[in-house]
């Protein structure tokens, strides 16, 4: 056994670069036994390229890696679990075809002569699952899970090894309070038994909340590694962010939280019992210009679905949407974004990114059309408009012809919120368009919606963050069952309330998930 | 078992593609209608496949036919097939190609013509018009099929006495005029103006050379003589034209033959194992007269 | 910020994009010394006479195979086009194009409908499509070969301007306007976004469906135009032999000119050099007297040789 | 969840289950010969060399890849055996299922260890193989001399009144099923087929298993050769064209995901079946000219697919 001064994992001057581009400079990272280690930076500071090469999905160009003393350098994911060395991957990665215990199982299940004993897989996969305090049936099929059940049924998978080292990459970024509770609870307990954890977040509470040192990356280089107790909020952003305390103001969102008085500008948006399928059944939102309107609720609330019908990309089976006061028909997005609506979704890369295009391609293909004449896309304004906003939102990229698919998660969703930006609209549907962010791109980003609506634009945003709702929104609409039960503004716009309304149905709504 | 009041034929044939094949099912066709009143016609498409081919027979004698006229995709492996139709005591007439098999046993006879008679029949005239000294270019059929095997050893055997004679090319143009019009365009790439002769399997390859010829500015008739079988009107037609040299028959028109000698059979007959077809030849001296029965 | 373009430097040789380019090259000299007469004019010509009708075909194969589809429709449209074209020559041949073309554009036609209305799997669908349209060629023709006799409409496949064969000039401005519409238009970025992530780009307000309608008419239209070539060189219409494996020679010219499957990519030059690629290597051993038996697994060899150099790098 | 899943896969293969069976009850009022066990047996027996091939076909399509070389295979399988058969038929069975298996093989690493696209890799594999069958036949048919007995009795021997390909076909499809549905091996096919990426970071080896999935077709075409050469006394270098193209349309009218990860080998069966009674109606009737045969195959396999995706779609 390990002394407690000895390190599991020791790796020094980690270089790594993709076709050229170096992500990792020479990095340094110690993990402890039985430590819960954080591991934060910035969006493409190389946290996730750290750790895939942790678990050789990723190749080091060069560096040291050792596990236990011994040099080690693993071919493959199978050889480094094996090994000891299991990891939760930032973008979940799951075989969603198959089942749950398939999915927990998948590379070692319990077999005799290479026939897979089911019977055996079923049961301990339920008892992982009930450890984790989940409800999911270990046949059910994982496609047909929500993104947080998918997420917990990845986490429940690494943990299920016993490994030594479990590296768990964004892990809480489409989780709900409780499962993330439930989730800090297993982590301390493995914390105890002895294992080591690296633990990658944007959100700080959750660092405060479960980890004891914390290594900072910035550009590919390591930083600072201190323990958190000594170290507070203000100081781990300077070093994230590379600047001094004075520079970063305080306070949890970039939103003022000062609600600007906008009752007596013209309405923007009325859409009235909106319908579709089972999923909405009658939500409601009026707006004026310059509002942000916040939508809260649980998971399957129909908060996205809301969204996504007033974009045109879910047909409404009821219910009418009028802007400005004319009356819209939304056949597909292509009606919306002509009538001055634009959307982020909430999967940036299933419905967001184009993998193989560059960020120039990404970020201006909203906005082609109006780059074109006689058909003809204009190279030098296509140019010119991302300079622009590769620069106005501190995209971090290679330069402007790298495949947006090679840059990190939140660069990614800047080049996306850029999309729609570079055009003129009216009204924006945010969903969740802080989530996997950094601190700093958040503030920026916030900063930016706030900007955006004083200047008119109308905002519908959907946040899993309840205090950026209180803060980013001047009213709260919250909605259940796909109908809007509560709008909130004023003094009722605080946290309390929100969770309440939003709450209220949650028996109702576990009742109607089994 | 069931009652029958007319006898049913069943006709396997190999492919519907090209003149050749097209103006043999017609025919055959054409009999079979001629004779609605005493006979029921059924006919098989193979699509060029052995396997098929064989399934197709089964087929037939499943359908409980009386007689089954057999054009064979190639010499072997339809021999399991014939043996299916002696154990359910179905006549075979093979048409146009062999089969493997023992006549009098696996069929009834053969009808058709002499594959290497007419190869040698070409290689012959090609000879006398040349005096026994030509660079040939030889194009030959679908790779693997008994047609182009026989029409090439008939051939080299007519050639093999002139020791002037000489094969410089020979690639397979799969029976089609497209392709022989591509091969050829490379071989004369190649050969250039070394080339005297073309020897094609079919009258459509040879009219694909002739095309190749002519756009690479040579003169087919005249610089190149060209020799090929089948004797099809548009290949009867190139020769009143002076393009093509010579053009063996090799005559499509079974039905009268076979129903003929199918209702010899069925009245007690003695049916001879083999009747090969007198082929004509076709050349500068005759094409006229024919050229309008041609198909 | 780090801003470093890609360099142009020795290094780029050996750049996987390049491969087929590279093996492109070392066949071309190689052939130019060891194949007497390989190098000459009239042999390059005769290669570019030969590749045009395939160059085509694969041009609107790339376009398709961008948008994430794949469309085997394309032989038998050649053939469904040689034979309404011959058989309606003897009206004019302006009549005759024209119908032959509504043809071509009822397969594209189809083939949209059913892949991007009604979302059926363009593989299956195609294949299926294939068979349907052969043989809907050949009762149109009633199966038999459409001889005809018309010097202008030859042209088209015999005809030279200046000493350049009419079809490689079709050829040659059909790839400028194919390169052109991928790299500078709306379409042409519309369609590769639409191939790379296709719920993304109709959230982006680009219709997806009707760019892959319009992907599929262009890829029966310019199998159409190929297939006009064709039946010009014959001077016949086939429905039987005309086009057979197009679809084949087509997908092996995109693909080994480096436009991958998964679509989202559309690499015009590549495919020309794809096709030329292909063609070298065939004239090359018809003039080498290769055996045609042999010459399918020497092909096969170099061709796969030709992929692996061009394969993904692991990271 | 699970239970709409499962429903949803019977329905798939309800779905062509019905077809097949409406198809029946038509040609056994329309042939008085249809439902002759002879006939029935035919349609077995005809149909178990394509039976066996898309088998293998489904497997490498599960795995998420596809296999053009199976026609191929066939042919260079059935040479080769008819070449050895005067060895003993031992010495036949086995070498020439061995030559394909080896092919499996470099397709097996040229999809894993090369990264190549597998469409593109089996194409050339395809056309190689081809012309290697031709080549060492120079062309020609090998005839099975009589004394290679236990070759001709795999394809046309019996056992009881069952015959052996028919027998062939159940073991393999049966063995195949325990292995997909219930090995290792079977839940890694399916795990690449969906995800491969995501399989690799869990674990799964895909390297191994395409290498094993190739492999394991090539294997089975082969013997699919071996029994067709038994079959017809005589090993053909042309023999088997195009049964890569049935053996997938078969797979995906059995609804197993062209993309892979969803599907199973018994609905194939069924789709293979198909085929064959399509074919088999078409001899019965036995007066539709050839072409207008195209268009009606055509045409349904189209409406086939049509349906079949509409039931996928709907779940
Ligand atoms: N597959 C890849 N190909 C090319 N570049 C890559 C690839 N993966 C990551 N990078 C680059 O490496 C850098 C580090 O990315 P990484 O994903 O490790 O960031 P991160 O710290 O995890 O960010 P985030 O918080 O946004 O997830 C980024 O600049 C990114 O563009
Ligand atoms: N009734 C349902 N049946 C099946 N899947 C559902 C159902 N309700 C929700 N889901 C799944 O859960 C996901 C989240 O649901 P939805 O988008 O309606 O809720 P939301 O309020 O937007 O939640 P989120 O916080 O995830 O955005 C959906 O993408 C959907 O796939
Ligand atoms: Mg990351
Ligand atoms: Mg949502």
């Amino acid at each position: 056994m390990n002394q407690a001064t000895q390190t599991v994992l020791c790796m020094t001057g980690i270089k790594k670069s993709f076709s050229g581009v170096p992500a990792l400079w020479g990095v340094d990272f110690e993990l402890s036994p039985g430590e819960i280690h954080a591991l934060v930076g910035e969006n493409g500071a190389g946290k996730s390229t750290l750790i895939k090469i942790m678990t050789g999905a990723y190749r080091r160009d060069s560096g040291v890696m050792e596990y236990d003393q011994n040099s080690v350098a693993f071919p493959n994911p199978t050889e480094a679990q094996a090994a000891g060395i299991v990891a939760v991957y930032q973008e979940i990665q799951l075989v969603d075809f198959r089942t749950v215990a398939e999915n927990i199982f998948l590379g070692r299940e319990p077999h005799r002569f290479g026939i897979i004993d089911r019977r055996v897989m079923n049961t301990r996969a339920a008892d992982i699952l009930e450890r984790l305090g989940l409800q999911i049936d270990p046949r059910s099929v994982v496609g047909s899970l929500n993104i947080a059940h998918r997420q917990m049924v990845a986490i429940a998978r690494a943990i299920s090894f016993g490994a030594r080292v479990l590296i768990l990459d964004e892990p809480t970024s489409s989780l709900t309070e409780t499962e993330v509770s439930v989730l800090f609870n297993v982590m301390r307990r493995l914390k105890s038994e002895g294992t080591s954890i690296v633990y990658v977040s944007h959100r700080f509470e959750e660092l405060y909340a479960v980890c004891d040192r914390v290594t900072v990356l910035r550009d590919g280089r390591n930083i600072v590694t201190r323990s958190l107790s000594t170290l507070n909020r203000l100081e781990l952003v300077c070093y994230m962010l590379g600047r001094q305390p004075e520079e970063v103001s305080k306070g949890v969102t970039a939103f003022t939280g000062q609600s600007q008085n906008t009752l007596d500008r013209p309405v923007l948006l009325q859409a009235e019992a909106l319908k579709y399928k089972k999923r909405l059944n009658g939500v409601s939102i009026e707006m004026r210009h310059g509002e942000i309107v916040g939508l809260a609720g649980l998971l399957g609330s129909g908060r996205s679905e809301t969204v996504r019908a007033l974009f045109g990309a879910e047909p409404l089976e009821g219910g009418t949407v009028k802007l400005e006061g004319s009356l819209l028909s939304l056949r597909d997005p292509h009606d919306a974004i002509d009538a001055g609506i634009a959307f982020l979704s909430e999967d940036r890369k299933a419905d967001g990114i184009i993998p193989e295009l560059s960020v120039r391609e990404n970020l201006t293909l909203a906005a082609l059309p109006n780059l074109t004449q006689w058909g003809i896309v204009s190279r030098k304004q296509q140019n010119e408009l991302v300079e622009r906003f590769m620069r106005r939102l501190g995209i971090k990229a290679a330069s402007a012809e790298q495949k947006i698919h090679e840059l990190s998660g939140g660069n990614q969703q800047k080049v996306l919120l850029a999309r729609w930006l570079c055009k003129n609209t009216k009204l924006l549907l945010l969903d969740e368009p802080t989530r996997g962010i950094d601190v700093g791109a958040k503030r920026e980003i916030q900063q930016l919606i706030a900007e955006l609506a004083e200047q008119g634009l109308g905002v519908v945003m959907i946040s899993s963050e309840v205090e950026e709702l209180v803060e980013g929104s001047q009213r709260v609409i919250v909605l259940r069952d796909g109908q809007s039960i509560a709008e909130l503004s004023g003094e009722q716009k605080n946290i309390k309330t929100i969770l309440h309304a939003m709450a209220e149905g949650a028996n109702h709504q576990e009742a109607a998930d089994k | 078992v069931r009652e029958k009041t007319k006898k049913i034929v069943g006709f396997s044939q190999t492919e519907n593609i090209g003149p050749w094949r097209i103006a043999e099912t017609n025919s055959i066709k054409e009999e079979a209608a001629k004779r609605k009143k005493t006979y029921d016609f059924l006919m098989t498409d193979a699509q060029g496949q052995t396997s098929k081919q064989f399934a197709d027979i089964e087929d037939l004698i499943a359908r409980q036919v009386d007689v089954i006229f057999l054009a064979p995709r190639e010499y072997e492996g339809l021999t399991p097939a014939l043996e299916a139709a002696r154990a359910a005591k179905i006549p075979v007439f093979l048409i146009d190609r062999e089969a493997a098999g023992r006549p009098g046993q696996h069929f009834v006879s053969f009808l058709g013509s002499d594959f290497i008679a007419q190869g040698r029949r070409v290689g012959e005239w090609l000879a006398q018009a040349s005096d026994g000294k030509a660079s040939i270019v030889e194009l030959t059929g679908t790779a693997g099929s008994s047609v182009a095997i026989d029409r090439a050893k008939g051939f080299r055997d007519a050639i093999a006495r002139y020791p002037n004679m000489k094969i410089v090319a020979t690639q397979t143009a799969d029976f089609s005029r497209a392709a022989a019009q591509r091969v050829m365009e490379n071989i004369i790439q190649a050969k250039g103006s070394d080339i005297t002769a073309v020897y094609a399997h079919n009258d459509e390859m040879a009219l694909g050379a002739i095309q190749a010829l002519k756009s690479a500015g040579m003169k087919p008739g005249k610089d190149v003589i060209v020799g090929s079988i089948d004797g099809q009107k548009a290949a009867l037609e190139a020769i009143i034209r002076g393009e093509l040299g010579v053009s063996v028959e090799s005559n499509p028109r079974f039905g009268k033959l076979v129903f003929a000698t199918m209702e010899e059979y069925f009245a007690g007959k003695k049916i001879p194992t083999r009747i090969i077809l007198k082929d004509r030849l076709f050349d500068v001296t005759n094409a006229k007269d024919f050229v309008d029965e041609a198909y | 910020m780090k801003s470093k373009k890609p360099d142009l430097g020795w290094g780029t040789l050996w750049n996987p994009n390049f491969g087929a380019f590279a093996a492109l090259l070392i066949l071309y000299v190689a052939n130019a010394v060891f194949t007497p007469r390989f190098a000459t004019v009239s042999n390059t010509l005769n290669m570019l006479l030969q590749v045009s009708t395939t160059m085509l075909v694969a041009i609107g194969m790339t376009f398709v195979i961008a948008s994430r589809g794949i469309d085997l429709t394309v032989g038998s449209t050649m053939a469904l086009v040689s034979v309404i074209v011959a058989l309606l020559i003897k009206y004019g041949m302006t009549v005759a194009i024209l119908f032959a073309l509504s043809g071509a554009l009822l397969v594209g036609l189809l083939n949209g409908f059913l892949i991007s209305r009604l979302k059926l799997d363009a593989l299956i669908t195609t294949l299926a499509a294939l068979i349907l349209w052969r043989g809907i060629a050949q009762v149109v023709g009633d199966g038999k070969l459409v001889p005809f006799a018309h010097p202008t409409f030859e042209a088209l496949g015999k005809g030279y301007l200046g000493s350049i064969p009419i079809q490689v000039v079709i050829a040659g401005v059909v790839i400028v306007a194919a390169f052109f519409c991928i790299r500078s238009t709306l379409f042409g970025r519309h369609i590769v976004a639409v191939g790379g992530n296709e719920e993304a780009a109709r959230l982006a307000g680009i219709r997806a469906e009707r760019v892959k309608y319009i992907v599929y008419i262009i890829s029966a239209l310019l199998a159409g135009f190929a297939g006009l070539v064709e039946t010009a060189r014959l001077g016949m219409g086939d429905p039987s032999k005309v086009g057979v494996n197009a679809e084949f020679d087509a997908i092996a010219a995109v693909v080994v000119g480096g436009t991958p499957f998964s679509g989202g990519r559309a690499n015009i030059l590549g495919t020309v050099v794809g096709a030329l690629l292909m063609q070298v290597i065939s004239t090359s051993f018809n003039m080498l007297l290769i055996p045609f038996t042999w010459s399918l697994v020497f092909k096969s060899v170099i061709i796969l040789f030709a992929i692996f150099l061009q394969r993904p790098k692991e990271i | 969840m699970a239970a709409t899943k499962s429903l949803a896969k019977f329905l798939t293969s309800q779905g062509l289950l019905l077809i097949l069976f409406s198809l029946a009850v038509f040609a056994s009022f329309r042939y008085e010969t249809f439902l002759t066990p002879l006939n029935l047996m035919n349609i077995m027996r005809q149909n178990s060399m394509l039976a066996i091939v898309a088998l293998g076909m489904t497997v490498v399509i599960l795995s998420g890849g596809i296999d053009l070389s199976v026609g191929a295979l066939v042919a260079l399988g059935g040479v080769v055996a008819a070449m050895l058969a005067g060895q003993g038929s031992f010495v036949a069975i086995v070498g020439g299922i061995a030559s394909t298996t080896l092919l499996g093989v470099v397709n097996g690493l040229l999809v894993s260890r090369a990264r190549l696209q597998p469409f593109v890799v089996t194409l050339f594999t395809a056309s190689a193989a081809r012309g290697l069958a031709l080549s060492i036949t120079e062309e020609r048919s090998i005839a099975v001399p009589s004394a290679a007995s236990g070759l001709v009795w795999l394809g046309r021997g019996f056992i009881g009144f069952i015959p052996v390909p028919v027998l062939i076909v159940a073991l393999l499809y049966f063995a195949t099923w325990f292995m997909l549905h219930r090995s290792r091996l079977g839940l890694h096919t399916f795990a690449i087929g969906n995800n491969e990426e995501a399989s690799r970071l869990m674990g799964v080896n895909p390297n191994r298993v395409k290498l094993l999935v190739y492999t394991f077709s090539g294997l089975l075409s082969g013997l699919a050769g071996v029994v067709l050469a038994g079959r017809l006394g005589a090993g053909q270098p042309v023999a088997a064209f195009g049964w890569e193209t049935d053996a997938i349309a078969a797979t995906v009218m059995g609804g197993t995901f062209l993309a892979g990860g969803q599907g199973s080998v018994f609905p194939t069966l069924a789709g293979v079946i198909l085929l064959g009674m399509m074919y088999n109606l078409l001899n019965l009737e036995g007066t539709i000219t050839p072409w207008w045969q195209l268009v009606l195959r055509g045409g349904f396999l189209l409406l086939v697919v049509l349906f079949q995706q509409r039931i996928v779609q709907r779940n």
